[in-house]
Formats: C-alpha cells, structure tokens, sequence
C-alpha cells in the first residue's frame, strides 16, 4: 500500500499552516520530514493518518493494505502516549482488545513484539518504572503489534537524551532491516534523518510548502555516524534549513 | 383505627397532645395517631402543608397564614391562652438594661428586643406591648436570633435589653437571676390566643368526621392538663401521673421534682374544648396584614374554619 | 533487499482517501445555549404554575419573583438589604481571606507552621459552622463581629488549604535558581515565591467567596434586622416563596458578580499565563 | 588567545570552600508535631476551664467533653445517633456523588451537555442550602427522603465541577492515540476517559464529602429524633457546650475516617501514579 | 579563579550516587561532563555551585573571582528557570534588583548583555511569546549579567529542537572566542561534549566516578561538523560510553 498527499492546504483559524502539498510515499520506504518549527509537519502527519481533515486536497491510500492489518495507519508520538495505569504488557494489548481476535493469539501478538523490541523482562512494569527510551520502545511494539501498513512518527526520539536517541535509532534500523516497514518521520534532527530516512522532504516556513526532496542511496544498515557522504548530506540540509530555522527561531509567538 | 400523623414539639405546652396519646384517648375515638417530633413551629406547619403531617399545634406565625392562604392548610382549634389569673407571657429585661433604668414596660423606646424570626409570636406581642405604651414600633430594635436558646444567650449576656416570653422558660430566667421581670403580657391582651390547632385543608374539608374525633381526643388531654397544671383541681396523684407522661416527651434531663416545680407554677391554659378565641386571631391577622407580612387579602375565613369547636 | 530510496513513479491508480477518525471529545459550549435554556426552565414553570400543574406551595411564579425584585428596587429595600450583607461580606471576607494567605504562606514556608496548623486545619475543616452560631453570640456577640467572624471564619480554612497548595506549587526550579544568583530570602519570596502561587491563591478565593456568600445566610441568623440572608430568613419564616426566591437570586447575582470580579482580577494580574 | 585545553598543573594553594546557598522552602511537617500541638491546645484550654480563666459559657472543659463521649459511647446514645447520621451520609452522599459524576461526565463529553448545565450549575453554586430548608419539606417531606435530598444536592454541585474539570484534564494526546489506533468511542471512554478522570474525581469526591458532613447538621433540623446533627442542634439550643463540642468532635472524627478511606481508594486505584 | 572538586561522594537516602570525584577546573576552560542517565551529573554541578552540601570532601574556589562579579558561580538551566511574569528585560534585572548598583549602571548591563545575545528586540517580550531557544538565550544573558566567574550549566540545550541547538551553539563559541570564560557543561549529547569541550569527562555508571577524561585541542572557533579528528573523539566517547548507556536505559524505576 503506498501513501499519497495530494494538493494538500491547510488553515487554523486564518492562519495558513499547509499549502499545496504533494508527496508521494511509497511502500516500504522510510520519507523523513524536516523543517523550521511550526511549518506544520505534524498536522501534515495527522492529516496522512485521518486525525485532522485537510482544507483541500486529500491524503489518500493506493492499493488494499497487506492482508492481517488491524490499524493501517499507525502513530508513534514524541511523548509515548502510553497509558500511565497499565502496564507495558497492557499497552500494548489495549490496542489488540477491540478487534475479534481469539484471546491465545492476541496474547501471542503481544509476546511476538515484546521480545522484538527486546520488552520482555519489562512486561509487568509500569510506565513510570521504566526510562523514556523504553517507553519510546513500548509505543513502538504497541504500533507493531497492529501489523501496520506504515508507521507515522511524529519526532519520535526528541523527549529522550541523545546518548538513548542512538541506541533506539540502531533499535529501529534494526527492526527495518529484518523487516522493511513504509514510514513518514517528522524530525527536527538532521542527522536523525540522515541516518534513517530513504528520502527526506525539507519543508519551507509557515506556509509549508516542499522545498526539495533529497534521496539517500546507501542502505540503513550501512549507515554511520562519521561518513562523509552522509555528514555532505546533513551539511546540504543544514544549508538550506539554517536561515528558516534561525527566523522561525526568532518568531514571537501571539505578541 | 385511622393512621393519623401528628406534628409536635417537646414543649410543656403539647402536654395535651402527649397526655390524650398515653392515655388512649386517640385510640378510643379510633385514631392511631403516630407522632412526629419537630425541632421547631415553621417546619411543621410546612409539614402540615405537604400533607406529611395531618395535624399539628403552633402559634399564629406569618408563615402559618401564608401556607393557608396558599389554600395548603387551616386553623380549626385554639389552644394555648392567656387568661387571667393564671401565669402568662411575661415581659423581661436584661440585668444590664434593668439597671439602666428599663423597669416597666412604658420604657421600651430605644431598647432592642430578641425575637425567632420576624412574624413570630414573639414579635406580634412586642408589637402589642408598643401598641399599648403608644411607642412606635421604629423606635424599638428587634433583634430577630432564630432560636430560643440563642435569645436566651443574648438576654443573658446583656446583648439584648428584653424578651417577651412564655413563662415556662422566662420563670427559670429570672430565677436564677439572669433577667428581671417587668411585667405581665396578660395586662396588656387578656385574651391572646397564643398557639392553635390546625391541619391540611384537605383533612378538614374531606375527613370531617376524624378531624372532630381527633379534636374530641386533645380536647380530653387538654382537660387533664388543665385540671393538674392550671386550675390545680386534680388531685395529687393525678397530677403526679401527668408529670410523668410529659416529663417523658419534655427536659428528660431535668430533675423528677423541678420538673413538676416548673409544671406547677408555670403552666398557661388551654381554652377548654379547645375553643377559639376568634377576636384574638382576627386582631393578629390584621397586624399581620398591616406589616406587610402577608398578602392584604386574606381573610379570617381563609385562615380559620370555625366549624369544628366553639369561638369564644 | 533492494533499497527503495528512488521515488518510483507516480501511482497511476487512483487511491481511496484516508479515512476520518480524529475530533470529538472536545465540547464547546454552545453560545447561548445557557441563557437559552434558563429561559425554557423559567417559561416553563412560570407556565407550570400558572396552570396549578405545580402547585403554589411548591415553586412561586418567576413572573411573581421578578415583580418582588422590582418592587425591591423600587422602594430602596433592595440596596438597604444589600448595603449591610455586601459590607458583611467584604469585612469578613477580607479578614478570612487575609489570614487564611498569612496562615497558607506560613505553612507553605516553614515546618514548624505546617507541623502545628495542618492538622488543625483539617480537623476545622468539617465543622458545621451553623453548629457553632450559640458559641459565635457568646464568643462575639450578637452585633456585626460575629458575622463578621464567621464569615471568616468560613472563609479562613479554605484559604488556608488553597495557599499553601499554591506554594507547594510553586516551581522549585526557580527558587533554586533564584538562590543560585544569591537572591535574599526576602526576595525570594516577594519576587518568586508570591507571584508563582498567586494563581492558585486566586483560584482559591473563587471558592472561598462562594462560601462566604452560603454563611451570609447562617451569619445573618445572628440578630440582623436587614440584609439578604436576614430577608431570606424572613421569608422563609413567612413561607413567601416570591421573597424566598428573589433573595435567592439576589445571592446568585452577588455570586457571579463576585466570580467575574476575580475573573477580571486573574486576567490582569496573570496576562503572563500560556 | 591561548586554548588552554591541556589541564593545567593542580593548584597548590589551598582553596576556599564553595559556600552552601541552596535549602530550605521545603516544608516538611515534623513527626507527632500536630498531635503534640492538639495535647498542648487541649491541655491549656483545660486550664484555663479549671481555673476559671475561661469562663464556663465561653469553652467547656475538655475532659468534661471526653466523659460525655464516653458516657454516650457506654449508654449507647452514640450509635443511636451516629447510626442514623452514617445513612443518611451514605445515602445522600451516594447520590449526589453519582449523579454528580454522571452530570460531569455528560458536560466533559457532549457540547450540548455543557451548553445547557455549566450555567445552571454555577447558579446552583452559591445557592445556600440552609435558605431552602422550608422547600425541601415541601418537596420531600419530613423522612429521610428530604434529609437524603438536601445532602445529595449538596454534594450533586461539587462531585460536578470536579468531574467535568477531570475529564477536560485527561491528556488529549491519550485520546488521540487511542483514535488514531481504531479503538470505538466506548472504550476510549472505559479505557482512556474514565481512568485518566479518576484521579480528580476522588480528590472532588474528598470535598464533597466535607461538605455533605457540614449539611448533616442542616438536614437534620428537618424533624430528626436522633442523628448527630440533631445532637448538636439540641445541645445548641441547650447551651450545653459539653454535648455541643462532643458532637462537633464525632463530626470531625467521622470526616477524617471518610478522608483516610478515600486515601486508602486512591492509594489503592491510583497506585500507577508518579 | 580556579574550581576544585576534591574527593567529592554524596548519598541521597541510602543510595550512593556520586564516589569520591576529584577534579580540577582551570580558568577560562570549558569542561564537559558527560555520562549515563542518573549517574549524578546534575548533582555534581548542584555541589559545584553551592546548591547541594556533599556528604564528603568539598568544592573548592581557588584564588579570587574577578573584580567586579557579581555572583562567581552562575547557573544555566536545562528547563530556563525564566519567571513567566517577568518580561525578558525584567528577568534579567531580576538577578541584579540586589545588588547595590546605580539604575542606571544596571540598565546598561541589562542592555549590553542583551544585545550580546542578540535579544534586544524582545526586551519587552513575555517568555511565553518565545521560542525554547530564545528563552534559553535570555538565561544565557541573564547568566552574563552577574559578571560570573564559571558558568555552571546543565544541559543547557537538551530542551530545545536540534536545529535550534545548533544556533545556540555557534553562538555559545562566539561568545567563548569573544571573551573567554569558564564553564562546566553536563550533556547527554556527545556531539555537543565535542563541540564545545576542551576537555570531557566521562562518568561512571551510578555511583558516579570519573571513567576518563579526554582533552581536544583544537580551538572552539575551528570546530566542524564534519570533522574526522572530533568525530575520531565523537566515536571513542560513544564507544566507552554505549554499554552503560544502554544498561541505565534499561534500568527500572523504583521497581
Ligand atoms: N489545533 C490547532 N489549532 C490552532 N493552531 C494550530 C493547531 N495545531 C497547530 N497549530 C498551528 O499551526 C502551525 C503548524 O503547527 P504544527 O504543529 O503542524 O507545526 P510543526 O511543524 O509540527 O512544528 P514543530 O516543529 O514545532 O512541531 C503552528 O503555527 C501552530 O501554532
Ligand atoms: N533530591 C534528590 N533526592 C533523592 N534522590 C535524588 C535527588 N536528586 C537526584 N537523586 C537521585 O540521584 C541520582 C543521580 O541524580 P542526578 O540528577 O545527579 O543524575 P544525572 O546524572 O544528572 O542524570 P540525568 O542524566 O538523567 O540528568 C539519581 O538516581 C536520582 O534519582
Ligand atoms: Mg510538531
Ligand atoms: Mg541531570
């Protein structure tokens, strides 16, 4: 199933947030979204998964999702979203619990992406026992768990400190790598981004417009933190971006 | 036997009600009377009113008569009364006001009085005691205190210079030495009817016939209580027999013998037949009428259904 | 596994579009939906008792209630009810108030004040006050200090609790960093400590006015010749259900006054609030 | 300008210690302090009885109130009273508890809900409950029912603001995940809604009943025989301060059991707090 | 003026968090602390800055701070610690209002050290009004107005989006090479350590002991992006580094 935003524009209030996006999100690829703050990545995020409906234009879906999908589209967000009075066993099988399956397979799901996001010693804790990095794990074999057609992560390592921001970004090239998942990632990151997008938009100021799209041939698993052709690439991005972010940066909010 | 509810108050001057109810006289005119106990007149003429409580027993408040003029309830009997000769309200001064010179009830002007609420019997015979003395009322404070036991308080402690109260409590007062009396309300309005008895106007339209038994009943109790308290013709242990049931309902906490002391000598009648006394009531509704208290247009037929028992 | 970074070519097939699934849970009220259907309560009874469906002594009329207010207003007994509870409530009101933050800012502060008055604030807490109006007449009187007193003294617990919550509240991190620049403790209090639990405290006085305006009626129990609890008194003491009612709503009125005053409070002195 | 990276030989001369300027504004009750101030409190106004400092009608004695608990205790006065006190509670606070919550359910999820009742409510708030009393009889007679009533209204208007105020506090973003995964209204409701409302709803459940203890009194003067309320009212009309005080300390006590049992529910049901 | 820890350990109820900490920090150097989550980073710099009483050993000032300063020790903070009813203006003058200096005197050094900052525009703003990286620089600015001997900072940028962080950055190294100071700066984020660094010392797992300390010797102003020595440094650090990160990730809270 492939993804695509057509024509997308969108307001709040009189204020113009989206205008005239298209993109195309194939299957299989990770389409990383970078841009100055408040240029509206995130609602372009809600409006691909359904939680907000664009001004005009669509987002639309291509093709039927794989068979056994629960939740085609499915988030992962930058403050988790866990639910504080369940455990992290119980995260996960909330999202399982409303769709008919037979309670020995739900409870197999749940097993399966636990172990994969290596969860299992930590099923019965809570989620204020745990750090930020394995909560972060928690959403994501939550998202798993509903054998998604493609992942929307809205910034989903920039509440965590860099040092865990590493081990979760080997964590998710770990989980593409045995398994290509479609993905759109909003990051404020470029080296994020470098190190995991396949393509990576760059999105202009409010109004967000698309930029460019610069594509990123090396294979994630081969990517490194001192490469020179992926350091070119940041250093590209951070060109085009720096001058937006700076202004975006020195925006007064509702002065 | 018919269920009838009947609303009272732990006051010497229910002893009626308590005396017809030990005593069965409810039961020989076939009534099954249950009674309900009040911690004051308002709620249970409201009571009355909603029908929760067929009968009941107070003085002749404003809130009485506007629930009557609503159509909600009627005065069918009288019951407690000055008369002559027997203990009555009497007019009381605080210690510090007495002092100060209020002696007599000719010198009330500038003086504040404690009352329950505006509209009770309480304040109707201030208004009589002023009426008497040619002192306009503007002249007078009063201090409405809801409750008896906190105009007890301020009396006592001089924050208020007078009360006019029924005997039963003001005797106790100037006993102890916590007010002086000044005078007598019985000079002033020999024939006050000061509480009555009354019911639903449905239940005196509808149930003639339990009403009249019901009244032929208290009228039985308030004879005893007459004989023993009032007109002392009873004999010792009649007498005796009848502290004991009222002391059961009344100040369980206060000493056998000070009771009976205090029923002895304190004691107000109670209109034989329970009789109305028809120019007292129609007196207060006119005063009533002119405070603005209750709405001009009612009339003494509103109020009263004089069919049951005798006018005096 | 091939790398698929390439965009491939557009999709000629057309695609279904995502489905909704976001919104609700987000009520907004309806404007005037609220005035609207006050309205519909009020025709409704007034319709309701003109047509003896309720009976007289069950509700009045709204239309006899608002004759009642006018007629208030009319001849000046409105204000000269309303003159003497407003004083009422703003003495004591203040008084409570005043020592409630002193009491609030002292637990709030120090450990011997939170040692000592927490738990007597708590057991003060649930003590009826109209239980204690016999010992208010001996303690103060029957004359303005008690009502005065036990509308603070209503007034006060509330406070209290809501003070010191306040300060608990107030972000440690500042007060750090205020200590990290070597403010004085005075400072620390007067330019972070009270500015950062004003909102709290304000909040809290909503609901201690709302308090002080329920004891107005208890207060007034205490040998007041005029004021709204005392006519209220009255009239419940007539079974005039118009009065009972006007003077009910006149104390409504205060109280949305008295809300929208510290509304308007709480939007100057806390504009600074996201 | 030299980068002076490499660190530099250590320093022989001694140095001056860092000076502390951290502490402090953190309160913490000290240990049996507040049950040591309650001793002391009692203790002097024992003396002060004893010594006739304190005037007889001002304050009872303190052991003359113990001996008149325990002797209510032995003669079995206190459960005759505390009984039916504790139902009327139950069953008045019950309800108002539930249909509070459901109230404020109703306007923390549906714009028509609030529209028309977030209005009505806040009329209904300042309403003093006392200047009803006459009504209430009318309304509910003279049985329990009108004692039930009076404390469910009372409790009705706080259990209201609390409920609709935790339910708007439940973190949207949970929301939004829980639509963004499919799940159906219900159980975003069951699931999301009600435990992330839970929390301020016990700590609004702990106010109402505060305040359903202080209208006990209230609605006992509605012709109960027996019931601490009418006690106190009785001790009160009396003026005997022994009974006063030793009803008003079963009220206390009775509120703090109520409080410690809804800390042990909330230890119990929000044990996944932080 | 010169700051010694020496032989520094701290317990807080039972757990021992820091282990006899000796170091050394010279004028004019920028020293990065960097190690595993709760290791007692932050409360090495409270005892630094006289925040914190250490159970043992001592925090030492060596020589005399500067003439002319204001508060030696002065503290940048990971959440900005700026009062919300204060303007930018006003949260600067906070930190002088008691001190004994002319108005007008004062007024000048609120305006020299917001216009270092480059916040003279948003004197009047309102912290709300602004973005995270331009309230941190109004905590920067504010820290400059003490005239401070050592800046103590605690993850200065961690709360803010990356590509602010590196605006702030670059204008943390201008202010450095316009006037050296002192300072020690705890962070999570290695490419941060290596930046602004002239040494870093790396921390143990809790209780916290110093692991290493690695010096760099290019100059601030030099420092790149995409350069092998620091990313030679980026990758020795994270590989000392990435198993106690991982294990403190995974530690669970109170269990
Ligand atoms: N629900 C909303 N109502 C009104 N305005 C909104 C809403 N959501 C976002 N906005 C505004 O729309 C603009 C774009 O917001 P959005 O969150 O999509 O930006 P973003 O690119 O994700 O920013 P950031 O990088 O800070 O996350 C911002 O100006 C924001 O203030
Ligand atoms: N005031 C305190 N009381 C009790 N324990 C504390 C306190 N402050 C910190 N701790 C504990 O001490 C340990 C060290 O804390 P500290 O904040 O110094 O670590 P850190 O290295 O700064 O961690 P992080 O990288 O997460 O900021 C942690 O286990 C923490 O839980
Ligand atoms: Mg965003
Ligand atoms: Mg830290």
């Amino acid at each position: 199933m492939d993804l695509r935003l057509e024509r997308v524009s969108h307001c709040y209030g009189g204020v113009e947030v989206l205008r005239d996006v298209t993109l195309d999100i194939p299957q299989g690829q990770i389409v990383c979204l970078v841009g100055p703050s408040g240029c509206g990545k995130s609602t372009l995020l809600r409006i691909l998964g359904g939680l907000e409906r664009p001004e005009a234009g669509a987002a639309l879906q291509i093709g039927a999702p794989p068979p056994g999908t629960l939740n085609p589209l499915t988030y992962v967000f930058q403050h988790f979203a866990l639910l504080p009075w369940r455990t992290v066993a119980g995260n996960v099988r909330l999202v399982l619990e409303d769709h008919p399956i037979p309670a020995r397979e739900r409870d197999a799901i749940v097993t399966d992406v636990l172990a994969r996001t290596r969860l299992s010693d930590f099923a019965r804790a809570l989620p204020r026992q745990i750090s930020g990095g394995m909560k972060q794990r928690v959403a994501i074999a939550r998202a798993l768990a509903v054998r998604p057609a493609a992942l929307l992560m809205d910034e989903p390592l920039s509440a965590l400190d860099s040092q865990t921001r590493e081990l979760l970004m080997a964590d998710l090239v770990d989980l593409w790598t045995r398994q290509p998942f479609t993905a759109v990632y909003v990051t404020h990151n470029l080296a994020e981004a470098v190190r995991l997008g396949h393509r990576i938009v760059v999105m202009s100021r409010r109004p967000g417009r698309i930029r460019d799209i610069v594509g990123i041939d090396k294979p994630l698993a081969e990517r490194r933190t001192a490469d020179p052709d992926l350091d070119g690439v940041h250093d590209l991005l951070w060109t085009m971006m720096r001058d937006e972010a700076a202004a975006a940066d020195r925006e007064l909010i509702d002065a | 036997a018919e269920a009838v509810d009947l609303g009272v108050l732990r006051l010497t001057s229910h002893a009626p009600s308590f005396i017809a109810y030990e005593r069965g006289y409810f039961r020989d005119e076939g009534l099954d009377v249950t009674m309900q106990f009040f911690e004051a007149a308002q709620p249970m003429s409201v009571a009355v009113a909603a029908g929760d409580v067929d009968y009941g027993m107070t003085a002749i408040t404003g809130g009485l008569i506007s629930l009557a003029e609503k159509g909600a309830l009627k005065v069918i009997g009288g019951a407690l009364s000055e008369s002559p000769g027997v203990p009555g309200a009497m007019i009381l001064a605080s210690n510090a006001a007495y002092a100060d010179g209020l002696t007599d009830p000719s010198k009330i002007a500038g003086r504040s009085f404690g009352t329950t609420t505006a509209g009770s019997s309480f304040h109707y015979m201030l208004n009589k005691v002023a009426e008497a003395n040619h002192i306009p009322m503007a002249d007078i404070r009063m201090r409405p205190l809801q409750k008896v036991g906190a105009i007890v308080g301020a009396l006592t402690s001089g924050q208020i210079d007078g009360w006019i109260i029924q005997p039963s409590i003001g005797n106790g007062l100037v006993a102890e030495g916590h007010a002086k009396k000044i005078g007598d309300f019985n000079a002033i309005d020999p024939n006050y009817q000061v509480t009555v008895v009354f019911s639903s106007a449905a239940m005196a339209k509808d149930q003639r016939a339990t009403t009249e038994a019901f009244l032929r009943a208290l009228a039985r109790g308030a004879h005893d209580y007459n004989a023993a308290f009032v007109d002392h013709s009873a004999d010792a242990a009649e007498i005796a027999a009848l502290d004991g049931i009222v002391h059961k309902y009344v100040q369980e906490d206060l000493p056998d013998a000070d009771f009976a002391q205090m029923m002895a000598t304190t004691s107000m009648r109670i209109n034989d037949g329970l009789a109305l006394s028809m120019g007292s009531i129609t007196d207060q509704l006119e005063w009533f009428k002119r405070e603005g208290m209750v709405s001009p247009d009612i009339t003494s037929e509103t109020l009263v259904d004089s069919s049951f028992v005798q006018s005096r | 596994m091939p790398d698929p970074s390439a965009p491939r070519p557009g999709p000629a097939q057309p695609g279904r579009p995502v489905t909704f699934r976001g919104g609700g849970f987000d009520p907004r009220p309806v404007r005037f939906a609220g005035l609207a259907s006050f309205a519909v309560i009020i025709a409704l009874i007034e319709l309701g008792t003109r047509s003896d469906v309720i009976s007289s002594i069950t509700l009045p009329r709204p239309s006899a209630v608002l004759a009642t207010l006018a007629d208030m207003a009319r001849s000046g007994l409105l204000w000269r009810h309303l003159a003497p509870s407003l004083e009422r409530l703003a003495v004591g009101g203040a008084m409570g108030a005043v020592l409630g933050i002193a009491a609030g800012l002292m637990i709030g502060l120090f450990s011997l004040a939170r040692s000592v008055m927490v738990p007597l604030v708590s057991a003060l807490f649930p003590i009826p006050k109209i239980a204690l109006l016999p010992l208010f007449v001996i303690w103060f009187g029957i004359g303005e200090t008690s009502k005065y007193a036990l509308i603070a003294f209503g007034t006060f617990t509330p406070t209290v609790v809501a003070t010191f919550g306040a300060v608990d509240n107030v972000d440690r991190s500042l007060i750090r960093m205020g200590q990290s620049f070597g403010l004085p403790w005075l400072s620390i209090l007067r330019k972070i400590v009270l500015p950062g639990a004003l909102p709290g405290i304000l909040s809290g006085l909503r609901v201690s006015s709302a308090i002080a305006i329920i004891l107005l009626v208890a207060a007034e129990m205490l040998g007041a010749e005029y004021g709204i609890g005392a006519y209220i008194l009255e009239a419940g003491s007539l079974y005039n259900l118009e009065r009972l009612f006007a003077g009910v709503a006149i104390l409504s009125a205060v109280g949305l006054v008295v809300g929208a005053a510290i509304g308007w409070l709480e939007r100057r002195l806390l504009g600074w609030r996201e």
